[in-house]
């Protein structure tokens, strides 16, 4: 493995793949580089990047969340619900922020304390409460939002940027220190490493684990809100399947889904170059199909041709792996 | 008790307790129900049991490896919609040849995903991923939109799901439930018995080992994905028989019901443990309670809040008993071995 | 496609579809102009987007339009996210019109507005923007509220004079079509000619067949007494004929509700239901871009009482739609209802 | 101890015509030269010893007979046969096994198919009850009693041994390499083990023993062979040998085996532990523990030593007795309320417990105490993290070329210097150390047995855990004895012998 050092970060693979990416779309549409098209490269999936932000720490930690989009689901529900009943917008939301941080304490609790795989735990959460947000809407759709509200989703708040880029802004840099520099990020790696190791020197693992839930339901509540606010309105089945993009994106940020590996830095890559391949796509008028086809073969091939590489440049220096 | 603990391992009670659970379920519904305790109740289930269960063998298989496959929606949709399509082209086509086109397609789709994972090096979950999100474009694109409509099949096809195995007093069992039931049975014996097929089993639960004692543990993984490719390709043939009409919407979404089963059926997510039998008491538990939850009279919109809570309870009471009975075994065991030599200490 | 007009006691129904005739000049649209134009179904991989997509691209074919027309579409399980993508990047295009069959609600609404404000007309077809916002007018195929009616009437048909218990089986809570046509119908229920006819509950398919076979199954046993799934929508209605048909019940519970005619030949022909509903799409593809391309090109101005001449459709005239609080609609119609006798011719 | 009952049985090894030669083999690793022309010969029928320091070559050695790696250059023969071995599988067929330091066992396969598992030839179908039957009886042979229809999960170490000792039998091996196989187990599984391994050699198997202990060596080796950095400098007969002279073979110079602790001046009492027990694990234990006081904690690996530490950490928690630190009772419930009375545990297993080994050796030493690194904004000043990685790694010599490397990247002998420091940093009054030396090379075991000293003589109390009977004689002021959960005895420095522990750790009451 003598490749030069900087080849051999995922990083530097990622953004090679966002210049190649960039410089086509430059090439190809006159479009893409104006300011209205990059604000709605993000602004378009801004809810999913938000949340796959926290996601790479609960990735990291060496769980899952499947739960995620029913939690946006089920944030803008409670929020339409508690609103139309003539609650405060105010009020509204919070509750709709409370019921993201209840989901996740609910996932936090079983998986944690109670000892239960995240992956079975979200995937009951998946289902329950997307049902819980069906409960309370049914097959209603409701509007009617204070002009406030839609106006932060919709209108550009500083110079060209809306409320919820300037919110993923915020949280990028609030996480990369976070995960990189606080006392919690190094939890949540060691954790994702040895779980063990962590409880033999200490570390309250179980209640980490039940904050790092709870955090990722009031991100992915407070995501589900941008959305309702992005769109106006709000039906039960906001944000379904939301989940596989979400954690598209992290694993191919080079986080690994075993846990213990993985930087915001890779994500923020994969973020970039996910949302400037489909912005692409779509000026190039190919279709939904195709770009999640090619997305998902990107996913493949990131990790293939770096490890076909390594295969073939240590078969060439003739030793075994 | 020492008898039971020698011969009974705390997995295999596991299973036993998850067969209480469904015994619980059914007496519960059963008194919350008027006429549950019908054949047609049987067959509902036993015919959505069916289908998911033949894709939850593979799984079974691959999770049992550390992967997990999350493509197999995608695979029952294509080989469903394929097969649909060239049996509405050629009505002479064999009842069996359309079978092994269905296997076939599946086996090459799931060798993809192998020959990615065991040679590839790429994890599982993003190889499938990737797979689940391609293999459905591809059916997009190759159908044109067309959807596989009922009468352009043969009419063995379509009689199929109405094909009784046996009947016994009341009870029909239908062919194709027979079919998952005898797969299960294949499997779990084959599983049970073929040193190869134990293969699966060491490889999960040990996989450095597995390398060092000269296991092929590459073949091992691609195997596991082979196969549930071929079953999900079965599969696809039961979904077309089944519902005849195939859009490519096809089974969108079937990846998370299995994945479901496999796990409420016990195997561990992590690898090396669970059953075949296991699985399918999974998919029999979550289709029990789908189709009992939407019987009692509770709204629409309901259900899936009480199925999650369900599922999530299956899961823990589970994980509950089976922490307690490996406990007592361990403790016992803990014993055994504080004193070793017993037998010939000097 | 052939479509068959039923001269039976809906005569006077359908005559009300018919289009309305020219109330002021009639605008003509003129050929040959250069405009990008998207046609946006709610996903793909349907048929009848398929088919309006042909009958958009035979317009496109008459008009002779400079630019190819873009039919783009998002995966179904990407729908609402997707459509509001495919709207916005539309807009940065700069796009002389888009049409869309919205699946998304008034969510859609933020993005066909930013599309309005570059410039871009906006017309929906198949399925509204509820609100009207950021529409400029949507050819509707069919008066929703006579939508209701037209599913009354046919339960009516089929279970006779003396009524019967009947439950829906209709897509996704959230589609807005869906979810009028059933409010029409319930509306229409209340007319005493219809006291009869029991509505047990609905129940949803979301599109899918597998999900709709195993509901319209569950519906047997949650709804004792049931006669007849009424199912509008092309996907559910197949799957609950099937699911009828394979469980042998055809003879105690009969399926009616919208479909395509191929697809419905066999469970018309054997009984399992009798009679369904359906227009054309390929009509309402064309009548979409004859719509879109006028606008567009500036040939006349979405406002109520506009007319212009679609090609071989005929002359429509753009009204307020009386089925929404605000909004223009241009309708197509008719419906066309199908039954053993002609399902067949229009099946080809 | 006494090094003699190996020499009890001299065979005549040039008489018998060797079953493995290897013959100048070398293997490099990129930059590294792992083995450089080595040739060793092993006899049926033989017990061949193999030291040197960790890194000298032993592992690559072992994994080329086993066909794990390929040799770069050099020859294997098998009974006079030049042989290639191309995998594990292949050198199976050559009658070649290994059995590990950590038994390499599939936890969720029962104890009869770990056994027959790599069998090659075992047909298509398990015959579940003969199955069990045979392997019953292989375990009977060695006087093991487990149950071979319960999974290897949750086997204890010794427990785990024994089930590779009883697969590498089922194979019917001509050449078992045994890589130090006795690191986990107490003296008296050392014995039975040694009983099984003379059993073996009398059946002419050839042995090649892989051990760090030199006692243990001497006491079964036939001949002994020595590495160092990667060359063969010596074999031997083992009745020419002595331990002095291979351990001045294995680190190029004349060395003590273990240098008996002076003892260090008693301090106040620190700890008092009365009746302390945990429901079905341990019960009835009661010692004190001064400062600069080490105890040593003896006993039969399974007789509820690691309990107590665990319980006095509050891992496991004790359920009922009282724990006293500097005359104040505590219910110590969790590690951080441990930690916050002073005392640390150092677990006996680095690699699952201990160390976090993708991480810095700066992020593992500052784990316990991350708190003391955060600036005000609750950040980790990370210079100052790295200071104290640097003052530990010049304090205990851990050699590695920066701090910031990976834990993962030490040798076993520096990562338990890892270990030590991460725990020293959170500056305990009472240090647990639970088999601190376990596989980690003479040297370095040197190295971490004078630092115990240096501490103990700073004012720290120490219990330290150890199944090296040596080496907790050497160190320990007292010695408590474990068996079966509960306390045997605290044995006095004078009174502490070999024979006096092993009597406790085997039964026999004594008087404390």
């Amino acid at each position: 493995m003598t490749l030069p050092p900087i080849l051999r970060r995922w990083e530097a693979l990622l953004l090679l793949m966002l210049v190649v990416i960039a410089g086509l779309n430059i090439v190809y549409s006159p479009f893409y580089l104006g300011v209205g098209n990059i604000v709605n490269l993000f602004q378009l999936s801004i809810e999913k990047i938000i949340v796959a932000l926290m996601m790479t720490l609960i990735i990291i930690n060496g769980e899952i969340d499947l739960s995620v989009a029913s939690v946006m689901g089920l944030s803008s529900c409670v929020t339409a619900y508690t609103f139309h009943a003539g609650w405060p917008m105010g009020w509204a939301l919070t509750a709709g922020l409370a019921s993201g941080a209840v989901a996740g304490a609910i996932n936090g609790f079983w998986i944690a304390y109670v000892g239960l795989p995240s992956l079975a735990v979200t995937l009951a959460g998946l289902i329950g409460y997307r049902g819980v947000a069906r409960i309370l809407v049914e097959d209603r759709a409701y509007g009617g939002f204070p002009e406030w509200f839609n106006q932060l989703g919709q209108q550009p708040l500083l110079g060209p940027l809306t409320f919820s880029i300037i919110i993923f802004l915020a949280m990028f840099v609030f996480m990369a220190v976070v995960l990189h520099r606080s006392a919690a990020g190094r939890l949540v790696y060691v954790m994702g490493n040895n779980v063990q190791a962590a409880r033999y020197s200490g570390v309250r693992v179980k209640r980490v684990k039940l904050l790092l839930f709870v955090a990722s339901g009031v991100v992915a509540a407070l995501a589900g809100l941008l959305y309702s606010a992005r769109l106006g309105s709000v039906r039960g089945d906001m944000a379904v399947g939301f989940e596989l993009d979400v954690i598209t994106i992290v694993l191919l940020g080079g986080v690994s889904i075993f846990g213990g590996s993985g930087n915001l830095l890779g994500v923020g890559l994969s973020i970039l170059v996910i949302l400037n391949l489909r912005n692409g796509m779509g000026l190039a008028d190919i279709t939904g199909n195709t770009q999640t086809s090619v997305i998902g073969a990107l996913l493949i091939l990131s990790v293939l041709v770096p490890n076909m590489a390594r295969g073939l440049h240590s078969k060439l220096q003739g030793r075994e792996t | 008790m020492r008898w039971l603990q020698r011969h009974i391992r705390p997995e295999q009670i596991r299973e036993f307790s998850l067969l209480l659970l469904i015994v619980a379920a059914v007496l519960i519904f059963g008194s919350m129900i008027d006429g549950y305790y019908t054949s047609r109740t049987f067959n509902r289930i036993a015919s959505s049991v069916a289908i998911i269960t033949v894709v939850a063998v593979g799984q079974t298989l691959v999770v049992l490896t550390r992967n997990i496959d999350l493509a197999v929606g995608s695979i029952v949709g294509c080989t469903a919609y394929f097969t649909g399509a060239q049996l509405a082209a050629h009505h002479g086509l064999p009842p069996v040849v359309a079978v092994l086109i269905a296997m076939a397609l599946g086996c090459a789709m799931g060798a993809i995903n192998g020959a990615l994972v065991a040679y590839g090096r790429v994890p599982s979950i993003i190889v499938t991923l990737g797979s689940l999100a391609i293999y459905r474009g591809i059916l997009i694109d190759y159908s044109g939109a067309r959807t596989v409509t009922t009468d352009s099949l043969p009419k063995w096809l379509i009689d199929l799901p109405r094909l009784n195995f046996i009947t016994i007093g009341d009870l029909d069992i239908r062919a194709m439930f027979a079919l998952a039931v005898g797969i299960v049975v294949l499997f779990q014996i084959g599983t049970s018995f073929l040193n190869v097929a134990r293969r699966f089993y060491a490889m999960g639960s040990n996989p450095d080992a597995a390398e060092l004692i000269g296991m092929p543990t590459r073949q091992i993984v691609f195997s596991a994905f082979v196969l549930s490719g071929t079953l999900s390709g079965l599969a696809g043939f039961m979904f077309l028989a089944r519902f005849g009409n195939i859009t490519v919407e096809a089974a969108r979404g079937m990846e998370l019901q299995v994945v479901a089963a496999v796990v409420v059926g016990g195997v561990n997510i992590f690898g090396g443990s669970g059953t075949v039998f296991g699985a399918m008491l999974g998919a029999i538990m979550i289709a029990i309670l789908e189709q009992s939850l939407f019987r009692l009279q509770i709204s629409e919109f309901w259900r899936d809040a009480i199925l999650g809570l369900l599922i999530l309870m299956a899961v823990a009471s589970d994980a509950v008993i089976l922490n307690r009975l490996r406990a007592i075994w361990s403790r016992t065991e803990l014993k055994l071995v504080t004193r070793p030599g017993t037998g010939a200490a000097p | 496609m052939k479509k068959i007009l039923l001269a039976t006691a809906l005569a006077g129904i359908v005559a009300l579809l018919a289009p309305h005739h020219a109330a002021r000049a009639e605008a003509t649209v003129a050929p040959g102009a250069s405009v990008d134009m998207v046609l946006l179904p709610k996903f793909l991989g349907i048929l009848p987007f398929d088919q309006a997509h042909q009958g958009a691209e035979e317009a496109a074919k008459e008009l002779k339009n400079g630019k190819k027309l873009q039919y783009l579409g998002p995966t179904p399980e990407n729908s609402v996210a997707g459509q509001i993508e495919i709207v916005t990047n539309a807009a940065t295009q700069g796009v002389g019109a888009i049409m869309i069959s919205n699946n998304s609600g008034d969510q859609i609404v933020p993005a066909a507005k930013a599309a309005k404000a570059k410039g871009a007309k906006v017309v929906t077809w198949d399925s509204q923007i509820p609100s009207a916002e950021g529409e400029d007018v949507f050819v509707a195929q069919v008066d929703f509220s006579e939508t209701g009616k037209v599913m009354a009437d046919m339960a009516l048909h089929i279970l006779g004079a003396d009524g019967g218990k009947f439950a829906i089986l209709s897509a996704s809570p959230d589609a807005a079509n869906q979810n009028a046509w059933i409010a029409a119908m319930k509306d229409a229920l209340k007319d005493p000619k219809y006291s009869k006819l029991e509505l047990q509950g609905i129940v949803y398919g979301n599109d899918q067949s597998e999900t709709s076979y195993n509901q319209a199954l569950a519906m047997v046993d949650k709804f004792p007494g049931m006669k007849l799934i009424m199912a509008p929508t092309s996907v559910g209605i197949v799957a609950a004929a099937k699911a009828m048909q394979d469980e042998k019940l055809c003879d105690k519970i009969k399926i009616s509700g919208l479909g395509v005619p191929s697809e419905m030949l066999a469970y018309t022909k054997n009984g399992c239901a009798p009679e369904f509903a359906l227009w054309s799409f390929v009509d309402l593809g064309y009548l979409s871009y004859y719509t879109a391309y006028g606008l567009a090109t500036g040939a006349f101005k979405a406002e109520a009482g506009t007319s212009f001449k679609a090609g071989r459709m005929g002359t429509y005239t753009i009204t307020k739609d009386p089925t929404r609080k605000a909004g223009l609609r241009v309708l197509m119609g008719p419906f066309s209802l199908y039954n053993k006798d002609n399902v067949e011719a229009a099946a080809k | 101890m006494t090094p003699a009952t190996g020499q009890l049985r001299p065979i005549d090894t040039a008489a018998v015509p060797p079953v493995l030669e290897m013959r100048g083999i070398a293997k490099r690793f990129g930059a590294t030269q792992a083995l450089e022309d080595v040739s060793l010969t092993l006899r049926p029928g033989e017990i061949h010893a193999l030291l040197g320091e960790n890194g000298a070559g032993k592992s690559t050695l072992i994994k080329i007979m086993t066909g794990v790696y390929q040799p770069d250059r050099g020859e294997i023969r098998l009974a006079g046969k030049p042989v290639t071995v191309g995998s594990a599988a292949e050198g199976q067929i050559h009658g070649i096994a290994a059995i590990y330091q950590e038994p390499l066992l599939f936890p969720d396969l029962n104890v009869a198919e770990n056994i027959f598992v790599s069998h090659q030839n075992r047909g298509a179908v398990t015959n579940w009850r003969q199955m069990f039957r045979e392997a019953e009886s292989i375990l009977a042979s060695l006087g093991v009693a487990l149950d071979v229809r319960s999974p290897a999960r949750g086997l204890t170490l010794a427990a785990q041994q024994s089930v590779e000792i009883a697969k590498a039998i089922s194979l019917n091996v001509r050449v078992l390499i045994m890589d130090e196989p006795t690191a986990s187990l107490s003296a008296h599984e050392v014995a039975q083990l040694f009983r099984l391994v003379r059993d073996l050699r009398s059946k002419g198997v050839a042995i090649l023993f892989v051990s760090h202990r030199m006692e243990e060596v001497f006491q079964i080796a036939d001949t002994v062979t020595v590495f160092r950095d990667g060359r063969l400098i010596s074999t031997r007969p083992a009745a020419e040998v002595t331990p002095q002279k291979a351990i001045a073979d294995m680190v190029g110079r004349e060395m003590g085996l273990f240098q008996r602790r002076a003892a260090a001046k008693k301090g106040e009492k620190l700890l008092a532990v009365r009746g302390l027990a945990r429901a079905g694990v341990f019960e009835g234990v009661s010692f004190d523990v001064h400062r600069g006081e080490v105890l040593g904690f003896a006993g039969l690996i399974g007789a509820g030593r690691t309990d107590v530490g665990l319980a006095l950490f509050g891992i496991e928690p004790a359920t009922s007795g009282t724990i006293e630190l500097n005359g104040a009772a505590h219910v110590i419930r969790s590690p951080r309320q441990a930690m916050a009375l002073g005392i640390a545990y150092v677990s006996e297993d680095r690699r699952q417990l201990g160390l976090s080994l993708p991480m810095s050796i700066s992020a593992n030493i500052s784990l316990p105490v991350l708190a003391r690194y955060l600036s005000r904004l609750g950040l980790i000043r990370t210079g100052e993290e790295r200071a104290t990685a640097e003052a530990f790694r010049k304090r205990l010599s851990i050699r590695t070329p920066n701090v910031d490397l990976a834990v993962g990247k030490l040798s076993g002998g520096n990562q338990q210097k890892v270990m030590l420091s991460k725990w020293l940093n959170t500056r305990p009054a009472l240090l647990i150390l639970d088999e601190p030396t376990r596989g980690i090379d003479v040297g370095a075991k040197a190295e971490v047995h004078a630092m115990i000293g240096e501490l103990a003589a700073e004012g720290i109390g120490i219990i330290l855990i150890s199944s090296d009977l040596p080496e907790v004689l050497a160190m320990s002021d007292r010695v408590l004895v474990m068996r079966e959960g509960r306390q045997m005895a605290i044995l006095d420095g004078d009174s502490a012998t070999s024979q006096t522990v092993m009597t406790a750790a085997m039964g026999q009451e004594m008087a404390a």
